[in-house]
Order: structure tokens, then C-alpha cells, then sequence
């Protein structure tokens, strides 16, 4: 009988968002609500440091726990955290099943997307 | 978790009390575990009694003959019987089935079954409020059609069809009528001289009956007999083998005693129970009622909660045990059939829930469950994408 | 009548407090009443580990497998089931199957109405002594042969049958082996590893288990698939439809439990008592045992009674509760085939009886059984017109 | 469910038998054990009258009751009552069912066969 169950590390950090204000110097979103999975992401800049990390999202409990604690591993890191996270990390962390393997996927487009919007800022300031 | 109030009383109940001493009587006296077809001795006959004193109870409560009941494992079976043994009985007739597709899986996968053996089958679809027209099935009738299969209440939106219309029909056309009640009885009038009905599923578990026993109740004018699907020692006149569970058809015997006497000032109370949680939630944004108005099941609320991915609301929503679609549906995780016959998205699907309530369902549970469900969906629509511009 | 002593154990039995505790425990537990098909939630979720648990009980006492165990309404949709379920999901590879003359009857008519679809079947029959040569059976094998289904012990006479050397041979010939074990479970050892059985059909309630409640046990490496007999919701891996009743289950869990436990002390208990029986009534006139020899179980005796007319003899031992074949017989009034295959005269059949005996059977009874039956039989036979000279 | 139940006429006579001393100046058959059902009577005469009437029987409850019946109404009539006998009043004091109407007939072939042996007699003697 397939029953879904949840790591303690899932049932923790989807109860334990962000603090609810986000930045929004730099930004990125993947997926969309009609295709099941949207993830968006936002921070500002502080010294050159990512500051206010935060998460807009529709999303199932795996990929909630884990941009919940992304905005915390992130705060205060330089901007090129945002494409170093490994998925593979988040897939340990949270015993992410592999059938979630496309939603990490979205996870990972927002963030790289982020990490663009970062690019392109500094490119053009 | 183990705290959780239960709303899933649509896909099953827990046991009465009075249905379980109904069923311990049978279990403990030494004199009344026979088995009922060994008439050949006092054991056998006192089980006989015990099995001919439910028929009549169940029959009762639907206006049906104790005589033509069979016995069966279950609605699964009793649907199954009933469209596989009809279609069977009657195919010199014709070969041609009319259902609906919103029907439970034990209908529409026998319906299947059949036309994988060289039946045809109409699958009459609901408008969007989940209502199938009467009009709909009669245009669907052909000279060849043998069988009409209507459910009476839906087991996902609680919504109730006018099989008293269809069974008129029915007879104007001298079609055999079968009616799924599984969800209805106990909870609406099921009355199958005045409804028409030939065939009448029910089952026991739904109405905090044991699980695992139910009937086919056939009209025993129109239909006496059909093929069995099973094949064994010739008891139910032929029509189901296998010795009868006596404690569970006492159960289903007590459980449909107790509707009759109760049901009335029953579903008063839980459609007031009902009304309370709606009046509770209903104002969230992006929470919407499927398959509204009046003709439902006082029991059942399906509500869908745009803006929340659906299994994030169901981890939200842990401390309520209540059901993405109908039980059958949980383990499958495909969208259900029935929503999308009223138009919603796939994802609006997923994020619709079932909360159906029952006997022992309390006020302070749907107190308790309004505040859980209004956190939960305050929490994950708080993260909604929508809200910000990227 | 209702100080009756009950000898017809081979029927039904009545269910032993330890099981109707574990059932109990599923009836009045407010967490465990749940859908075990409802996943989402906690309530489902124990229900579904209380089914788990069961079929590791189940499957532990025949040396079966419990993830390929599906659990049916008794043994009558077992065997319905494996016959009819094997030879649609194997009619590619041939259209032939093997069983014997003597099975019970939800086997010979499984059959039949395969026959009526177009199979073939060939029914072997047993010697004098009831006992199936497994010889008989190779020499029946085709090449377009996709089952064969033996039962392990009959339930008339309890004559066991060589099923570890019938296996042997389907399995050299590549052939899949079903074996009814309703009868023989907890009476003798099963053993689907040992005896290369692919699918093994049993119930509860012939053990002091719930009645309603069986299980096929499929060998899951050399077959884990095969076609449902009935349609619906995709519960047990899509191969038997509906809700799961997790209170039978448990009982049947528990029954199992308890043969694994008892069986060797108990079989040797209720041995002692059946000879004591026998001693005691093998000395009146006429008195012969049916299905003799030492390959039989040891709770039936069945017994014919020369110069006593069948249904007097009945009359005069309605002090004891038996059976005058099986139970499935007793109310179609036909002649037991199984006495026929032995050989027996119909009028003999007639005025043959199955006294069986089980777990709740007491020295006591059995004394006063055999004072019963020599009072009966000696009033009977004293009528004999054999003895008058006309 | 077709239980068979039996009258309280049946219950009382079936455990009543005739005196086992069974008079053999009359006699008559009619039956076999292989058809399932045998009625033998015989009775002596004494004065002309019936006396000693007893049955052997292979017969199902009904019959064995009628015939213990019977033999004690038998006693001491004329033998012209062994022709008398109504099939129709069994039926009714036993509450026979329809199926057992060859059975009562087998019954009545052995009184007339009976009858027919006390003509005989009485034609030889
Ligand atoms: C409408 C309807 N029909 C049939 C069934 C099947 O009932 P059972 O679980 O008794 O097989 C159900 C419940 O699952 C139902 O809701
Ligand atoms: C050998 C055998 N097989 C199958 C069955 C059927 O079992 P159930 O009553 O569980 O359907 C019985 C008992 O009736 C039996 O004795």
C-alpha cells in the first residue's frame, strides 16, 4: 500500500515560512499554477549579500519545506548560492520521493531564474 | 494525528454501538452461529431466522420484497450484480446499457467490462451544476437499450439525481431501472415502488453498518432473477454462492432498523451540522461549493480552494481526515471523473476536498474544523503566487 | 432440539472468543474504523496496518506471500476467482483445464460456466476410496492445459489428496495448480512453497473464524496477475474491487494465528474424539465409513447406515447436528456426487451422514452423540422389512 | 428458505411403534428399498378381526408415523378396513406434504396388497 508519509524535516519547515517581507531587487519564477507547481523568488540586495529572502508559491509540502528552508540558508549568502543549491541536497534533506523529481526541477528553473535576474542587474548597473 | 476529527463519513463510518450488539448476538450465542442453509438442523434454521429477519428489515427501509433481496459482499458486488447479471439475463433483448459519468467505479468499470464483451454503453453526462436530465436518459434509450443505471446520490458532491423521473421513464419504455443508493439510503427517501426502481444497491458500512456486507434488491415483478457472477452451492436461489456472514447481515439488518427509526431528526441534525461548517469557511477567498443546491446529501460538502496547491492542502488540513475525491479515488491519485464532468480544472480537482460528516459527528468537531480549515487555507494562500508581481 | 450437539463443524463452526476479540477490537476502536483505502489520512492508514498485519498472519500459516494475497467474501469467490480469473487472464496460451469430479461446487461450477464461454474441462475422477491419482491427472494434461485445480481435502468425506505430487507434476508441465484448502487449513499443513501451489483458496469460518471473509493466495513469482471477476474502484492491486472490511479481516488474522499456534495439539484432540465416535458406533449392522484410509482429516467421519431410510435416519438423531453431505447440499435435496464418485448407491447416499467434529467438541458430546446414534439407528433398523419374510 | 418442519402427529408417532410381536396370517407389500421407500404390513386374525397389525419398514418420517398410527386404529377391525384407510385423512392428520404422495400411495398399494392376501385366504379356506 503506497501511503505517503512525510519526513520531520517536511512537517518542520512547512510550518516555518519566511519572514512574510520579501525583497525584490532581484527575482525569478518557474512553472505556473494551471500546470500544478509555481515557484517564485525574490530577495533584495544588501552589500552585495541576498537579504529578505522570500517565497511565493503553489506548491505541494515537499517543495514548501524546502524553499522555506532555502530563504533561511540563504539569507545573508553571496547571490551565487542561489544557483549552487543541489537538488540532490534538498532531495536528501527533505526524502523527497522521485516522482518529484519535475517539481524540484521548477524549484531549481526559479532559482536559477533569480540568479539571472541577479546577472542581468549587475550587467546593466 | 491520531487526534484528527473525522469527516470522511462518505467513504465509511464508524460502527453503531446498537449495530454491533446486533452483530455480538450472532457471534457469541452458541446457538446462533449455523450456517443458514443447513436447514437440516436447529442451528442451521435459527440462522435461517436471524438472515430472514434482516431481509425484512433492509427491504423496509426501501420499500422492497425481503424475498428478492440477495445478499452480496457489498455495493461493489450489489452494482456489479446488478449490471453484469441484468445485461447477462437480458441480452436476447438487446445489448445496449444507459448510465451516467458520474457514476461510482463499480458501475462504470462493469459497464466497461461489458462493452469489452460486445455491449454498447451511453454514458449520459451531468450539466455543470452535476445534474443528470432526465430528458438526457430518455433520449438516450434504444430499442435494443436493456438496462438504464442512474446512481441516487453521488458519493464525491452528494448530489442527488431525480431517479423518480428516470424510473417513470423507465417503465413508459419497459427498460429495467437500476438504481446505486449506496449513499442515499438512510439519508433521502429510498422508495423503490414509488421511484420505479427494479434493481436497488445498498450497502451497510456507509450508514455505520459493518463494512463488507450489503444487497441487490430486486423488484421481484419486473425482474425475479438474473445470471449470478458467481458460481457456486446454489444458495440465494441460485443468484449468490457462499455461506451467508450471518453477524454481518444482522448488522445490515440493525443498521437499516436504526434509519428508519432515525432518520428523520438525523439528518436534521447533521444538515444543520453541515450548514454551520459552510456558513464557516464559505467567506475565504477562492472557496467555492461543488455541486450546490438543494437536491444533495444533507451529509456532504465539496468545496474547492483555488489558490492552494491541493496535496499542500491536504498536509495543511492533516488534523481534518476528509478526502481529495470519493475513497476509491485516494490511493489512485487521478483526478477525479466526477468534478470534471462538472468543469473544473484538473487542478481545482486537486484542490478540492470532501467533507462529509455523519452520526457521530459533534459541534465542537465542526467548530474545531473551521478553525483548522481556515488556517490552513489562510497559511498556504497567504504564499500565493498571484499576490505578487514578478 | 436446541440442546442440540453440534457435529457439523465441516459446515460452519462457531467463532472462538480470541477472534471475536480481534474483530472486536476493529468494531469498537474509534481510530480503526477507517477506508484502509483512504491514504490520506490517519484513520485509513491504521485500518490499512491492520490489513497488512492479518495478511502476514494469513500468509505465514500457508507459507504464502501477503503482498500477493487478495482478500474475497470466503472461499466460494476464492475459488470463483482463481478459475475464472486464471483461465481469462491465461486464454492466450490455451483454453483447457484440468479439476476433478469430486471439488466442491463453486470449483465444478466455475467451471461449467466456463465451459459455457467456450473452454474445455476435463474432470478426473477418484478411486473407490475417493483419492485422485495424480497420475490421472498428468494423463489429463494438454498441451493447450492453463490450470489445474485440485482440492486438498474434501469436504464431505475429508479425504486428503496427494496435492504436493499434482504440484510437482504442473509444475514439470508448466501448467499453474490451484488448490481449495477451505477444509484442510489449520487440519493439516499447507504449504504453497512445499506442494508448488500458484493459488490457494481458503476461508475463515470453517476454522472458528468469521464467516464472509476468505483469500486467494497467489505464488506472486509465477503469478501475481490475473483477470478480476468483479469491477470497481482498483482496490488490491485491481484485482478484487470494494471496501475492505477490516473487522472480517482482522478475525480472519486471528483464526490463522490461532491454527499456527494450536493446530498440532488441537488436530490430535479432536482425532482422539472422532475415533472414540467411530469405536463407538462401527459395530451396529449396516454402519460403514466413507473415504477411509489414513490420508483423511480428522475431524469428519462420514458414515452410510444400510437399512435406514435417509430421512428417518435424520429424524432420529436430531439430538445431533450434522449434515447429510455437505452444507451447500443440504438445501438442493440432489445426492452427494461426491458419495456417487465413491461409488455409492443413491439410496445409500441417502442414509449416509457427515458428523464433524471441531475446536468446542467435548468428550462429553461425543459420548453422548454415540448413545444418540446407536439409540437411533437400532430403533431404525428394527423396522427393517429385510428381516420379515413376506 | 424451504425448512421442513414436521407435525406434532409425526413427532408422537414416529417414536411409537406397534408391539414388536407382529401377527403374519396376512400380509402385504409394496415398495423396495431401492426405490427408497418399502412398507411391509401383516397382521394375524383372530374371530375374524385384525389382530397384531405391525409394519417393517424402509420409509421416510411421515410413513412411519402414519403406520404406527395405523396399527394401533387397526387393531381389532374388520379386514375390510385395511381397504378403508383414506390416503386423504393421513395427509391431513400428519400434515403430509403434496412431494410425499407416491410415498402414501406405496403406503395404501401395502394395505390393499394386505386386503388382497385375507381374500385369498379366505377364498382358499
Ligand atoms: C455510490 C457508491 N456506490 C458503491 C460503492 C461501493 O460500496 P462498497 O464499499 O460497499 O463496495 C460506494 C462506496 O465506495 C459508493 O459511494
Ligand atoms: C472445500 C470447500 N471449498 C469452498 C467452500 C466455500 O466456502 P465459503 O463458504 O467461504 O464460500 C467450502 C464450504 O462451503 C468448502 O468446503
Amino acid at each position: 500500500m503506497a501511503v505517503r508519509q512525510y519526513s520531520p524535516a517536511v512537517d518542520e519547515y512547512f510550518w516555518r515560512p519566511a519572514p512574510r517581507v520579501h525583497g525584490n531587487d532581484i527575482a525569478g519564477a518557474a512553472g505556473s499554477i494551471e500546470s500544478g507547481t509555481q515557484v517564485v523568488v525574490a530577495a533584495e540586495l544588501a552589500a552585495g549579500r541576498l537579504k529578505n529572502v522570500g517565497f511565493r508559491l503553489f506548491a505541494c509540502p515537499h517543495i514548501m519545506a524546502c524553499c522555506n528552508w532555502l530563504a533561511e540558508q540563504l539569507e545573508g549568502e553571496a547571490p551565487e548560492a542561489l544557483q549552487q543549491v543541489l537538488v540532490q541536497d534538498l532531495r536528501q534533506k527533505f526524502d523527497i520521493p522521485v516522482e518529484k523529481a519535475g517539481k524540484l526541477l521548477i524549484l531549481k528553473d526559479a532559482l536559477d531564474a533569480c540568479y539571472n535576474s541577479y546577472q542581468q542587474r549587475s550587467t546593466k548597473g | 494525528m491520531s487526534g484528527s476529527i473525522y469527516l470522511d463519513y462518505a467513504a465509511t463510518a464508524p460502527l453503531d454501538p446498537r449495530v454491533r450488539d446486533a452483530m455480538l448476538a450472532c457471534m457469541d450465542d452458541r446457538a446462533l452461529f449455523g450456517n443458514p442453509s443447513s436447514i437440516t438442523h436447529s442451528y442451521g434454521r435459527r440462522a435461517a431466522g436471524v438472515v430472514e429477519k434482516a431481509a425484512h428489515r433492509v427491504a423496509g427501509l426501501v420499500n422492497g420484497a425481503p424475498e428478492n433481496l440477495v445478499w452480496t459482499s457489498g455495493a461493489t458486488e450489489a452494482n456489479n450484480l446488478a449490471i453484469v447479471g441484468t445485461a447477462d439475463f437480458r441480452a436476447i433483448r438487446g445489448r445496449h446499457i444507459v448510465t451516467t459519468a458520474i457514476e461510482h467505479k463499480s458501475v462504470l468499470e462493469s459497464c466497461k467490462w461489458l462493452e469489452s464483451q460486445g455491449y454498447q454503453v451511453t454514458y449520459v453526462h451531468p450539466d455543470r451544476s452535476g445534474a443528470v436530465s432526465p430528458g438526457a436518459i430518455e433520449a438516450a434509450l434504444r430499442p435494443d437499450t436493456i438496462l438504464v443505471s442512474v446512481m441516487h446520490a453521488n458519493n464525491e458532491t452528494g448530489m442527488i439525481q431525480d431517479v423518480a423521473a428516470v424510473g417513470a421513464i423507465c417503465r413508459a419504455h419497459d427498460v429495467l431501472f437500476h438504481v446505486d443508493a449506496a449513499q442515499s439510503v438512510g439519508k433521502v427517501a429510498v422508495d423503490m415502488g414509488a421511484m420505479q426502481v427494479d434493481l436497488l444497491s445498498i450497502n451497510a458500512h456507509k450508514s455505520c453498518g459493518p463494512k463488507g456486507v450489503g444487497a441487490l434488491c430486486l423488484d421481484g415483478e419486473r425482474i425475479k432473477r438474473i445470471t449470478p457472477i458467481m458460481h457456486g452451492g446454489g444458495q440465494q436461489r441460485g443468484m449468490r454462492p457462499g455461506t451467508l456472514p450471518v453477524h454481518q447481515i444482522a448488522g445490515m439488518g440493525a443498521t437499516l432498523k436504526i434509519l428508519t427509526e432515525e432518520m428523520d431528526t438525523e439528518v436534521a441534525r447533521i444538515r444543520g451540522l453541515r450548514d454551520r461548517l459552510w456558513h464557516g469557511i464559505k467567506d475565504l477567498p477562492g472557496v467555492t461549493l461543488n455541486g450546490a443546491g438543494e437536491q444533495r446529501l444533507a451529509t456532504i460538502l465539496n468545496v474547492s480552494v483555488a489558490q492552494a496547491e491541493g496535496e499542500s492542502l491536504r498536509f495543511a488540513l492533516q488534523d481534518l481526515a476528509l478526502s481529495g475525491g470519493s475513497a476509491c479515488n485516494s490511493s489512485s491519485g487521478e483526478p477525479s471523473y466526477v468534478l470534471r464532468a462538472l468543469g473544473l480544472s484538473d487542478v481545482l480537482i486537486e484542490s478540492s476536498l470532501r467533507l462529509s460528516l455523519g452520526r457521530f459527528t459533534t459541534l465542537a468537531e465542526i467548530d474545531q474544523a473551521v478553525l483548522s480549515f481556515r488556517r490552513g487555507v489562510e497559511y498556504l494562500q497567504a504564499f500565493a503566487p498571484a499576490e505578487v508581481a514578478v
